[in-house]
């Protein structure tokens, strides 16, 4: 166990199991960086230098640069995956999810289904997601919705650095296609990380927070905003629950309806769009299967149905943050 | 590879095969025997076989939605298809994928697919399966000539030759994309762009398997040995319309009728294997009975098979269940 | 006034508007069909007919086919609403956005917002959706939430001949992207269509039924199956409110809590796979909005989050019907 | 249309505007004094003016995430960009797009663009729209040696070839995509694969103003008349690091420093006018500090300029709000 930044432990995941399993591999663009040049090999390590050091460790026939081409590097991640492979792929950001989508949704998501059972899909990819970084409206968004919405893909986004290790390395020994999402803000985040591999399972929530008055529900870096919202709440003696969903697909349904059931107050905090997001879909599970443990109506603490602003100051506005989480939960208690 | 006579049975079997399978199912569709949307690949047999032949079961190919006949050729099993077809639990894809999504892994064959393109990327993917983990083994993606004006397609293109893979484009190039000429809608000239990407690339008669087998030879020959992607231009005709029920009528009159009369694959091999004295007629034609039987057998045992139980909606969505 | 089918009616409101506007084209692959070939000019007027007849009376200036390159003529057809025409593109099915979304997501929708107002983009998508057809995974998604968690896009499925005709006609003149999705099912439906041009407004639900123990919302086809429910159960005691829902972005929030405000129960039908679905996104608001109104869990007929399976007798029971609506009512009433 | 003192004068004075704009930002950017993803295009100049020479303001350009000296060259207001790019409310996209959304309409300026290679279908759209309305403007796509290999491009070479779009394919090769080579991300040759599409392709010098200037003079006026696509191959090269912040440690040492010294295009400019005779030295030398003086005065309004209102987040999102 040491403190190691949320980029660290993504890195110690991905090292540990290559190390582990030959058929990992690694694709993307600038993933290394430099490739077929006359400079530094491993110039980069990924835009945000999160897998650094792994092509000295792994080779060049472990750890692929590609060319700028989304639908086919990330297409030959689905195919490798289907054919014996166990692929991390990296789109840089998920706004290019817009690039390579058909074979994310059509193709990763459905070969299971379509082939009736015969076929396996252990494909990880990894993205960044996440406004704060003054990086506007085609680097800034946080789609975990779209790709909750549709069925044969799971769905991650990970809050300290313990679970990005642990939710990393489980994504990467699952066999179906995980979505891996990180917040671009946070991988200099810290915690403490065991050096061992370990994994966290999928759709099993983590209450950070525990307090009878409100639930809130969020995850990824909205999780923490949410825990620190609670701790300056209980402060001023309001005691909530909060559960880091960890997964949106799956989702701890059983967890979100049985704190719902025991605080009868929920506030779900989000960075994705608003409409078909992932908190009214929190919401309606409240709504058809907790309804009468509401006391209050269920607040939604979101950025406005709006592309991601450049303007600093608009930005600032646009991403939730404590100040209207503590605003919602007061909201909802008076109720 | 020489073709020995065993050879010779063989590829006409398989041609033989998708032909009638092709040619019962337009059948059984008319009669609304088959749901589904299906698109057939009769006229283009010499192709699918004239390449699957040089194919070993660890070798992939990935296909489209005009997917039979690549199946066939690559060894899925025809019952298995067949049931597939009339959405039957016993179906390949255990009835949940239909004719536009067969697929066997296990026969190398990584689907039919039903997005123009898709399967492109995805043959790539099995290339580099194959590169990373060290066999000789290769990947081809059949793909049709208005796929070769998508970008998934043309991406691949480039990423293949840069990744240097083992793989190999196979452009079947039936003149028509759905009701679109693929001579207006191919920019260019196909060779130059695909050397342009810096693939080596040939042009082939795809109603002639000889042609085919022999191009396909060099190209697999090389392939294996990691000298990088080949593509090739395989010129051909559908005989049906676009999918089942499409009446064709931006084809000229007369034009299906003259290839079928002038360039049939099967009826160009028989001629050449009874002329060089390779085969004699009536064993072909013995050939031709037992396929008939084979394929006979299969709608019968679709027809007769069960159907998916409700319970299998909800199964095969994820690993756990 | 005359009855005409849906496809006849689309058809229609394309040849009124192009009549009206120069500046509308058309743009897709085989809305003419066999261009640049020998045979008959306009062999297919679209996979569907729809689109049959435009090329004779508009001209190869005003109706183009495509290469099968979606990002590309999509992306083209962005590029010519910001810069002075009114493209109605064809998207074939719209499983097939997996090819073109960048175009869609980053450009098409955001375009106003990152150049501060400085834009129009008055693009029309029309596009198939639905399952029924027996046409598997990738061509039978009804894909509506994707588009409406998208902030900037419009999203429209009608559910009549006549909505259609008004709906396209108001997409047409609109100035901002629409997403306008056809139900496969749905091109034989027949319906009184006045003859001469006319919109329908968006965000405005229409009220196909009236009735005080429920509210069914739905849109598309849904909304139709949902109205037969509602004559199904009044003959049997239970009167609902249908709200034909007509556009999904922007969503008549107002009527929806309105209505169930009256009810007090609430029903949504949706064909969209239901995690963070637009099902969800309905039931959400009225647990945020009207959540005191509400007597009895809301209910969601949706399908399984999974993919479409192919078999006629597994569509069947994927795709909501009758039966399912009715079920679900009574079980709303009866808590 | 002949280089008359005018037009020289206008052709550097471009040029310069952006180097100093470029260099500014650069400082600015360093001591954290704007914010956002900036990729500047110093080193670049000789083509975004060469090209925009040739260009009115029906005509339009789409660029890429590096977008300023693209900007500038098509006659979008300086202030109105800096303002944007200090993200105030008087910048050309009010303060909500930034560097890497800067657009003006008016000025044929279809926007910056954060997606690589999304420019060049909305290019082909633009050109659309010239071919529709039939007035003999023509639409230009500025993109990179990486923007080369995304789908959105390949499809749209063929698009504009089989719809005979007036469209230029301005490919600014500048040896990197990010920190990876040209050379090794680009299979087969340039030239060669723009001519696969049916393309007529040339490459030229980007570092000498003139040298794109003749090629684009040609190439514009053949496709004013309407006879297609082409492409113009411009090999120049980028100063700074990919982003502001890269220390381009993925180039050989010295690189840089060399072209600046050998290649420079203003550089090479001034030589050339001044050796020819057609400008004196204190001329470039007045244009030089006028430029400064501009950029000043444009970096002392955007730190002055009002922030976006709050407000401003909900607007523009639909024409109606
Ligand atoms: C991405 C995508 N775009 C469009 C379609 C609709 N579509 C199905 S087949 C087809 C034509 C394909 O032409 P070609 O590649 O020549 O194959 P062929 O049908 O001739 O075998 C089209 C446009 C699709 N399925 N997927
Ligand atoms: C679709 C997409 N993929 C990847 C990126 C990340 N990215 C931004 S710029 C860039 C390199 C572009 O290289 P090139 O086209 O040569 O332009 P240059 O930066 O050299 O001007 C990459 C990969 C992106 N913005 N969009
Ligand atoms: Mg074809
Ligand atoms: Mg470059």
């Amino acid at each position: 166990m040491s403190v190691k930044s949320f980029r660290e432990a993504l890195n110690e995941s991905l090292r540990q199991e290559m190390r582990r399993d030959p058929t990992i591999i690694m694709i993307g663009e600038d993933i290394a960086g430099g490739i077929g040049g006359a400079g530094e090999e491993d110039a980069w390590g990924g835009v945000m230098g999160v897998t650094k050091g792994l092509l000295g460790e792994f080779g060049a026939n472990r750890v692929f640069d590609t060319p700028i081409s989304e639908m086919s590097y990330i297409g030959a991640a689905v195919g490798a995956a289907a054919t014996g492979l166990r692929p991390v792929a990296d789109l840089m950001f998920c706004d290019f999810i817009g690039c390579c989508l058909d074979q994310v949704m059509n193709q990763a998501a459905k070969f299971r289904y379509m082939f009736g059972g015969e076929a396996e899909m252990p494909l990880v990819i990894r993205t960044q997601c996440g406004a704060g970084f003054n990086a506007s409206a085609q680097h800034s968004q946080t789609l975990h919705a779209l790709f909750t919405h549709i069925p044969g893909l799971k769905v991650v986004m990970p809050a300290t650095p313990y679970d990005a290790k642990g939710l990393l390395t489980h994504a990467i020994r699952d066999n179906d296609p995980v979505i891996f999402l990180e917040n671009k803000l946070m991988y200099d985040d810290k915690g403490e990380v065991p050096d061992e591999p370990y994994t966290i399972d999928f759709g099993e929530a983590n209450f950070t927070r525990d307090g009878a008055d409100v639930t809130i529900c969020a995850l990824g870096r909205m999780a923490n905003l949410a825990a620190e919202a609670a701790d300056l709440l209980a402060g001023q003696g309001i005691q909530c629950t909060v559960i880091d969903l960890r997964t949106a697909s799956p989702l701890d349904e059983e967890s979100i309806c049985e704190s719902v059931e025991e605080t009868g107050r929920l506030v779900v905090v989000d960075e994705g769009n608003p409409r078909c997001g992932l908190a009214a879909d929190v919401a309606a599970l409240v709504a058809t299967k907790a309804l009468f443990a509401l006391e209050a109506p269920v607040k939604l603490v979101t950025p406005p149905h709006t592309p991601v602003p450049f303007a600093p100051n608009l930005e600032a506005l646009y991403v939730p943050d404590v100040a209207r989480i503590t605003a919602a939960v007061r909201d909802v208690v008076k109720d | 590879m020489q073709l020995n006579r065993q050879d010779l049975i063989e590829a006409y079997r398989r041609m033989r095969t998708i032909r009638e399978f092709e040619d019962r199912i337009h059948l059984l569709n008319e009669k609304g025997e088959v749901p589904g949307f299906i698109h057939l690949s009769a006229g283009q047999e010499a192709s699918a076989a004239g390449i699957c032949m040089h194919l070993r079961d660890a070798d992939y190919i990935a296909s489209t939605h005009r997917g039979h006949g690549h199946s066939l050729a690559k060894g899925c099993d025809v019952t298995g298809m067949m049931d597939e077809i009339f959405a039957k639990s016993t179906g390949l894809c255990k009835g949940k994928g239909g004719s536009m999504h067969i697929a066997d892994l296990t026969k190398g064959m990584l689907g039919a697919n039903g997005i123009v393109g898709a399967g492109i990327p995805l043959t790539a993917g099995a290339a580099l399966t194959a590169k990373v983990l060290g066999t000789d083994n290769v990947a081809v993606a059949f793909f049709g000539d208005g796929a070769f004006n998508e970008g998934a397609t043309l991406e691949t293109m480039n990423l293949a030759k840069v990744m240097n893979l083992p793989m190999i484009f196979a452009l079947e190039d039936n003149g028509y994309g759905e009701a679109t000429p693929a001579s207006w809608a191919i920019g260019g000239d196909v060779l130059e762009r695909a050397k342009g990407f810096g693939l080596p690339a040939q042009r082939v008669d795809g109603h002639d398997f000889f042609a085919v087998y022999e191009a396909m030879r060099g190209v697999v020959e090389q392939v294996r040995a990691g000298t990088g992607p080949q593509l090739l231009h395989i010129k051909l005709y559908r005989y049906y319309g676009h999918f089942e029920g499409d009446a064709a009528t931006y084809r000229p009159n007369g034009e299906a009728k003259k290839v079928r009369e002038e360039k049939d694959c099967l009826m160009l091999f028989r001629e050449k294997v009874t002329t060089a004295g390779l085969l004699e007629k009536a064993q072909l034609d013995a050939l031709d009975s037992d396929v008939v039987t084979l394929i006979d057998q299969a709608i019968e045992h679709a027809v007769a098979a069960p159907k998916p139980e409700p319970g299998d909606l909800l199964t095969n969505v994820y690993s756990s269940f």
